[in-house]
């Protein structure tokens, strides 16, 4: 079966919490195999936008949402859906890194356990596979059980990666993942993230347009809850067809 | 500003302080404390005294026997109640303290409803308080494991039960109760539970027993016939005055003694048949005046 | 992280003679207990202009903006050595009365911070406090500040109402308009518009560069066209040092050391 | 047994959990209520007590229980707001500072019945102040000093850090920040830990055995003059309260109707209780919109 | 000058500066007393409870060691017969066994009010929790005398007064303390941990269990070791429920006593300065000691829980 281009489509979505309205008609859709940027001032609506895909505004109270949001065809806020099943397939990355105040080693295989895999060769394995994949494993394979906290805020926020990658998700979102971080784990976390873009989908919302201009491939922008303009990276930096990209890019406000 | 957060921080906590210090009061006051078995009746009395003598109060508190005797000692109060003889408690001079017997209690030994049995002899009852008999069979009674709840120790009952039952067996260790009424309901709710209280506290929810056939009476303890009973005192330090005097002869007053006393179960002293001393003594008492 | 040379700076000197000099710091040092979070950073502050500290996160603006009205003294573990001249006298030195010293070196937090109070008293209570009785004079000062930053015409009607009833953007602007009632010398602002909108935004920086005819500002950004586009002067921080210190223009076209041309580049932060 | 099942169990057990304390109340309240409850007359809660004959009230012993919160609240408020605040603001980050938050949490766990027999050591005895209100508010203070000053400076310490930079950076000192902004803004927590401390201190006992007294003089409630000896205010008299009056008619038991005046003594107690927490609430929240100008939208 | 008026103004000290003193004055003064209230208790108390060992010349190890408590009478060689064995035994018994029951309730309450309804767990559980606080020990203990007594009898056998009876009175009196302290402990679990886990397709269960209580283990111990703290102290409610026999117990359905049991009924019934007195107040000491001993072992657990 072909599978369709879009990994997610997202349409006419709106989000209020409470009575206030969050997102505002959204219409877009995510590429397979892409880094897609989401750009905008604070406020605008691009986290929460990011978090109804794997549906974690669930767990806010008073959150309602309408529209639709289909993951590889498949409405994922239809009732039959299982949000913890979805949250398989969709891994997150938070701004501020945060491993679990256990081991490396448990960390990265916390998605694998908590789904009931207990074979030590295919824990090990996936240890070491992921590590690998967020280019950390030559850092830290001497000392897997050291406390995930010890590590410096780069190689924490990789090993999150890791424990993203261990559970083989289709899409990884990303949400300001280097805005904590150090220039030179900044340029690491990138790297990382390049890496990565053919064998998973990438969403990453951020704040620094350098970094949404060097990695990604389209990148939409947002503001005040509305999608303004969507389209190839370079198009949206180059010749921006709407009057407030073109503010926000050239950095007059935000 | 400064001077409102003065106000608020220190004035309260100063007024009380020197309110503490150095406040006079207009009316008069003396201060009973001791033996929780005596407070009722000296309460009462007290209540009686200030109906008749408005401003002048009689402050009575309980606290143990021990208290009462330590506090009268120190001078801290004017009387000090005691159930004992001042001169049994260790750490008291009883020289400088004068003994007034306001009443005579006596004290009976109670058991659960439930059980039939209806007397008991003296080297009975000291058999089950030393832990000898545990089953009310051995007494004729029911197969019902016997269930010993004491006094605490120190307290004043205790020490009558012991010295009139027990007689220099000790006793076993069981449950203590502090109090007359946790006792009373201890033995009405606890399956073949014996116990002792004074008379005034018994009620239809225990049952009382005969000791060596005598049913416990006042009557029977006028005559000395009943021996479980003893003095209840209250000590002054030396020979009262004032306030403290007057309220010595009022308690001790036909009035109070027939009106208040006997109603709540005590039994005055001028009924009294027979007197006993310290050790134990019995002299009869003739009563031509 | 040692990508960069720390030796390899360059710090414009303001030459006392041509710039009146506000406020100048003379190898400042500011550690949290064991770790030191400035490295000895000396610069000056010119009267009457803007200067913009720019630099990632954890780069030390924010601390060393912080130690300059001695706000650090309230974080315990907080030693600071060096000079802070303002007015001819060392602002560390204990001969210095620091409530006195921060009515005239005020401050504007990146979160909004107003008092649980009305609006009216959120700017009238500091200059009350400090003896202003006169009611014409307090009514006066609240209508001006809040014309300056921007907010009067959206709260004149309430007055009495909670400040914390504001949005976020109001909130930060009523700080402003209560920082200036105190009319300081000197303003510091960290971050301020960061939990701004576009317009309140464009507003603030109106207000500064209108403030500028009266004001000495020091502000903390991370919005490097913001710094372009209201600053005099621009100081670089990188990891508790001032890598380098010029006029604005320069920072941004040309500067002088890599470390500089990385960051406003976007390279990193 | 998959993961989404064990969610569905442990829920299940984590609401039987919640349900069964709530029971718990349920059945303590309805129990002291309902066995308390038809004793309670007009004449029973402002009636005299008797000390033998049935029939007696707890109108005394009611007046003495609110007088001496009264008073003890008087002086722990002010004492415990002083020591919050120091703690809270001032206190430099030391082992000194250590000690002392060691020193208050001791305090805190320490049993009543030892603080009750400080208070008969120190105030009754040494103070010469004797089985009085006094002493019984002075180890009432005691018991509920440690608890009001955590609450204070939990309280103060919730409160932003922000509020108190924006008052040091317009030239205000601690103090002025402190009492003018940061304390206004904990109110709300402040008062209702100060109303739940009322609610605790109403039914100490065992603190108050031996300080306060277990009998009151017969008052002339139309004389208020605090010097007088039978009168009301007098802080020098002795005060049984209505804790106290229900643990001794529960050991002495002498009077006829003990256990019917036990119970109708707990429910009206209980009531205050819930009368103190539901103020607490009504007032905190209150105080709360007030604050943050919740009134002003609505 | 503008310039000189600003100068002058900052080498005067200013009214702020005056206020402050006055301020740190006052409130220190505060913290003076209460240090001097505790310094008090403790002088007082252990004064008076030494003196069992300084005055009286009891053996330490023997108070503490002895099975036997009778204080009036001596043994065979003469020593006085005070051993605290069997209060101790009582005390820590009903301390261990309400905290072992409680723990599980709190855990489960408090997790149910941060984790799984955290507006039912305010509306509804806060305030109930709160109304359990406040309701009086001599309530507690007139309820656990008319209604738990009676079933542990009917139920276990025995008298119904005994370790039982007073671990599920003080069950009720410490399951508020600990729950709201464990709510505590798990509100302070950032919230990122919280949605990492759900991120990585894990149930809500399975987040609590895994990562949630896992992350706040310190901070509930510290919850249960002072719910043990308050146990341990209470007075009255026990006092009316657990017989007071000065037996070292053998089962949990025999009387027992506590310490505070014994403090409470002796002290009135002993003659200040005696050796009756003296050995009631070393009771007191030893009340006074192992909140103390508790306190320490809570700082340790802090500790240990902040360095991860």
């Amino acid at each position: 079966m072909a599978e369709p281009k879009d990994m997610i489509t997202v349409q006419d979505l709106h989000l209020y919490y409470g009575q206030q309205e969050a997102l505002r008609g959204v219409t877009i859709d995510f590429r397979r195999n892409e880094i897609t940027a989401v750009i905008g001032p604070s406020g605008c609506g691009k986290s929460t936008l990011l978090k109804t895909i794997n549906r974690l505004n669930d767990l806010v109270p008073d959150v309602t949402v309408t529209g639709t949001v289909k993951l590889n065809g498949q409405d994922i806020y239809a009732p039959n859906m299982d949000a913890v099943e979805l949250r398989k397939e969709v891994g997150m990355l938070f701004q501020q890194p945060n491993p679990f105040p256990f081991s490396i080693y448990d960390n990265v295989i916390y998605g694998l356990r908590i789904s009931g895999e207990k074979r030590k060769n295919v824990l090990d394995e996936a240890v070491e596979r992921s590590l690998k994949a967020a280019a950390i494993w030559d850092e830290v394979k001497d000392r897997l059980h050291d406390n995930a906290m010890s590590l410096s805020g780069g190689q924490q926020q990789r090993i999150c990666i890791a424990r993203v990658l261990a559970t083989q998700p289709k899409v990884i979102l990303m949400d300001e993942p280097t805005s904590a971080l150090d220039p030179i784990s900044s340029s690491e976390i990138e790297r990382t993230m390049l890496k990565l873009k053919d064998d998973y989908s990438i969403v990453i919302v951020t704040r620094n347009m350098q970094q949404a201009s060097r990695i990604s491939d389209r990148t939409a922008f947002f503001l005040a809850g509305e999608l303004i303009e969507y389209g190839p990276t370079r198009d949206i930096f180059m010749q921006p067809q709407k009057k407030e990209t073109e503010d926000y890019i050239s950095g007059r406000f935000g | 500003m400064k001077k409102k957060w003065f106000t608020l921080f220190v004035l309260p906590i100063a007024t009380l302080l020197l309110a503490g210090c150095s406040f006079k009061q207009t009316g008069q006051s003396i201060t009973a404390v001791g033996s929780s078995a005596l407070q009722p009746l000296v309460e009462a009395a007290g209540d009686e005294f200030t109906k008749e003598n408005p401003g002048e109060f009689i402050n009575v508190q309980g606290g143990g026997s021990g208290t009462g005797l330590s506090q009268i000692q120190t001078g801290s109060v004017e009387i000090g109640n005691s159930d004992l003889y001042a001169s049994q408690k260790s750490g008291i001079d009883a020289s400088k303290l004068v003994d007034h017997k306001v009443a005579v209690v006596g004290v009976t030994p109670v058991i659960n409803r439930k059980i039939p049995v209806k007397n008991l002899t003296t080297t009975q009852l000291a058999k089950i308080f030393s832990g000898d008999i545990t089953n009310w069979q051995q007494l004729g009674g029911p197969d019902q494991e016997i269930v010993v709840i004491n006094r605490a120790q120190g307290s004043g009952t205790r020490d009558t039960f012991e010295r009139w039952v027990m007689k220099g067996r000790s006793a076993v260790q069981a449950q203590e109760q502090d109090s007359t009424g946790m006792v009373r309901q201890i033995v009405a709710t606890t399956p073949g539970a014996i116990s002792y209280m004074a008379f005034p506290y018994v009620d239809k929810t225990v049952k009382t027993v005969n000791v060596d056939g005598i049913t416990p009476t006042a009557k029977h303890v006028t005559t000395n016939q009943w021996q479980i009973w003893s003095y209840e005192h209250m000590y002054t330090n030396g020979q009262p005055s004032g306030l403290t005097a007057r309220f010595m002869a009022y308690i001790l007053s036909d009035s109070i003694q027939d009106k208040v006393v006997a109603k709540m179960g005590y039994i005055p002293v001028k009924d009294m048949q027979v007197s006993r001393s310290l050790q134990g003594k019995v002299v009869e008492i003739n009563h031509e005046k | 992280m040692e990508k960069y040379d720390r030796s390899d700076r360059y710090l414009k000197p303001l030459d006392d003679g041509q710039h009146e000099i506000a406020l100048a710091t003379k190898d400042l040092h500011v550690s949290y207990g064991e770790k030191e979070a400035i490295h000895g950073v000396s610069l000056d502050f010119e009267r009457f202009k803007i200067t913009a500290l720019i630099g990632a996160s954890g780069s030390g603006k924010s601390t060393y903006l912080r130690s300059l009205n001695r706000m650090n003294d309230n974080i315990s573990g907080t030693k600071v050595t060096g000079q802070i001249m303002y007015r001819g006298l060392d602002v560390n030195s204990n001969q210095i009365d620091v409530y006195e010293m921060r009515k005239h070196i005020g401050m504007v937090f990146q979160q909004p911070n107003p008092f649980a109070k009305s609006i009216y008293d959120n700017i009238t209570f500091a200059p009350k406090r400090h003896g202003e009785r006169r009611k014409q004079v307090l009514d006066e000062m609240v209508e001006t500040t809040l014309k300056q930053a921007g907010l009067w015409e959206q709260v004149k009607d309430d007055l009495k109402q909670s400040a914390l009833a504001l949005s976020g953007g109001q909130q930060q602007r009523l700080c402003i308009a209560r920082a200036i009632a105190m009319k300081p010398d000197i303003l510091l602002l960290d971050e301020p518009a960061s939990v701004l909108d576009p317009i309140s935004t464009a507003t603030l920086e109106d207000t500064l560069l209108e403030l500028k005819e009266n004001y000495t500002i020091i502000i903390v950004t991370h919005n490097m066209q913001q710094a372009a586009r209201v600053s005099d002067y621009t100081a670089f921080f990188h990891l508790g040092d001032a890598l380098e210190y010029d006029e604005t223009r320069k920072i941004f076209t040309r500067p002088k050391i890599k470390a500089t041309e990385d960051y406003v580049s976007g390279h990193f932060g | 047994m998959n993961p989404r099942k064990w969610d569905k169990v442990a829920t299940t057990v984590l609401y039987m959990i919640s349900v069964f304390i709530i029971a718990v109340l349920a059945f303590l309240l309805l129990y002291i209520l309902i066995s308390g409850l038809p004793h309670v007359t007009w004449h029973f809660i402002t009636g005299r007590s008797s000390s033998f004959a049935a029939g007696g009230g707890i109108g005394i012993q009611l007046f003495n229980s609110l007088y001496l919160l009264i008073l003890s609240m008087l002086i722990s408020i002010p004492l415990s707001l002083g020591a919050g605040i120091y703690l809270s603001e001032y206190a430099p980050k030391n082992w000194l500072t250590d000690l002392i938050r060691n020193m208050i949490e001791i305090l805190s766990s320490l049993p009543s019945v030892v603080v009750g027999l400080f208070g008969f050591l120190v105030f009754s005895i040494n103070m010469k102040l004797g089985f009085s209100i006094l002493s019984g508010a002075l180890a009432l203070t005691v018991f509920n000093l440690p608890l009001l000053t955590r609450k204070v400076e939990d309280s103060l310490q919730s409160v932003h850090y922000t509020q108190r930079e924006a008052g040091y950076a317009l030239g205000l000192s601690r103090w002025e920040t402190v009492i003018h902004v940061v304390v206004p803004s904990a109110l709300p927590g402040i008062l209702t830990g100060m109303i739940l401390g009322a609610g605790r201190v109403f039914g100490e006992a065992a603190a108050l055995i031996y300080t306060a007294g277990q009998s009151s003089p017969p008052l002339d409630f139309t004389n208020w003059n605090p010097t007088y000896i039978a009168s009301p205010l007098n802080p020098l008299r002795s005060a049984e309260t209505l804790a106290v009056h229900i643990w001794k008619i529960n050991s002495e038991g002498i009077i006829p109707d003990a256990s019917a005046v036990s119970a109708g003594a707990s429910a009206i107690l209980i009531l205050f209780v819930l009368l103190f927490n539901f103020a607490a609430r009504y007032f905190g929240n209150k105080l709360y919109r007030h604050l943050t100008g919740a009134r002003e939208r609505g | 000058m503008k310039n000189d008026d600003i100068r002058a103004s900052l080498l005067k000290r200013s009214r702020a500066a005056k206020n402050e003193r006055f301020g740190k004055i006052l409130t220190g003064l505060c913290i003076l007393i209460i240090i001097t209230v505790v310094v008090a208790i403790f002088y007082f108390v252990a004064s008076k409870g030494l003196a069992t060992f300084f005055t009286d010349k009891v053996n330490l190890w023997k108070f503490l060691t002895g099975t036997i408590w009778n204080p009036g009478t001596t043994d065979a060689q003469g020593n006085p017969q005070v051993g605290a064995l069997p209060m101790i035994v009582g005390s820590f018994g009903v301390t261990f066994l309400a905290a072992i029951v409680a723990t599980p309730f709190a855990i489960g309450a408090a997790v149910f009010m941060t984790e799984i309804s955290p507006k039912v767990g305010r509306k509804v559980l806060q305030p109930v929790i709160e109304l359990l606080v406040g309701i009086p020990s001599v309530v507690y203990g007139f309820i656990g005398l008319s209604v738990v007594v009676p079933f542990v009898r009917r139920t276990f056998g025995g008298s119904g007064f005994g370790i039982l009876s007073g671990t599920f009175v003080l069950f009720v009196m410490i399951l508020p303390t600990v729950t709201s302290m464990t709510i505590d402990a798990l509100n302070s679990v950032p919230r990122n941990y919280r949605e990492a886990s759900l991120a990585l397709g894990a149930t809500r269960w399975q987040t609590i269990y895994k990562v949630v209580l896992r992350a706040s283990t310190s901070g509930i111990i510290t919850a249960v070791v002072f719910g043990m703290s308050r146990a341990f102290g209470e007075a009255l409610a026990v006092q009316m429920v657990i017989g007071n026999a000065m037996l070292l117990p053998s089962n949990l359905i025999s009387p027992a006593s506590t310490l505070t049991s014994v403090l409470t009924m002796g002290m009135g019934n002993s003659v200040m300065g005696s050796l009756s007195n003296n050995a009631l107040w070393s009771l007191a000491l030893l009340l006074l000691i192992m909140p103390l001993i508790f306190n320490i072992i809570i700082r340790k657990i802090a500790k240990k829980g902040a360095m991860r």
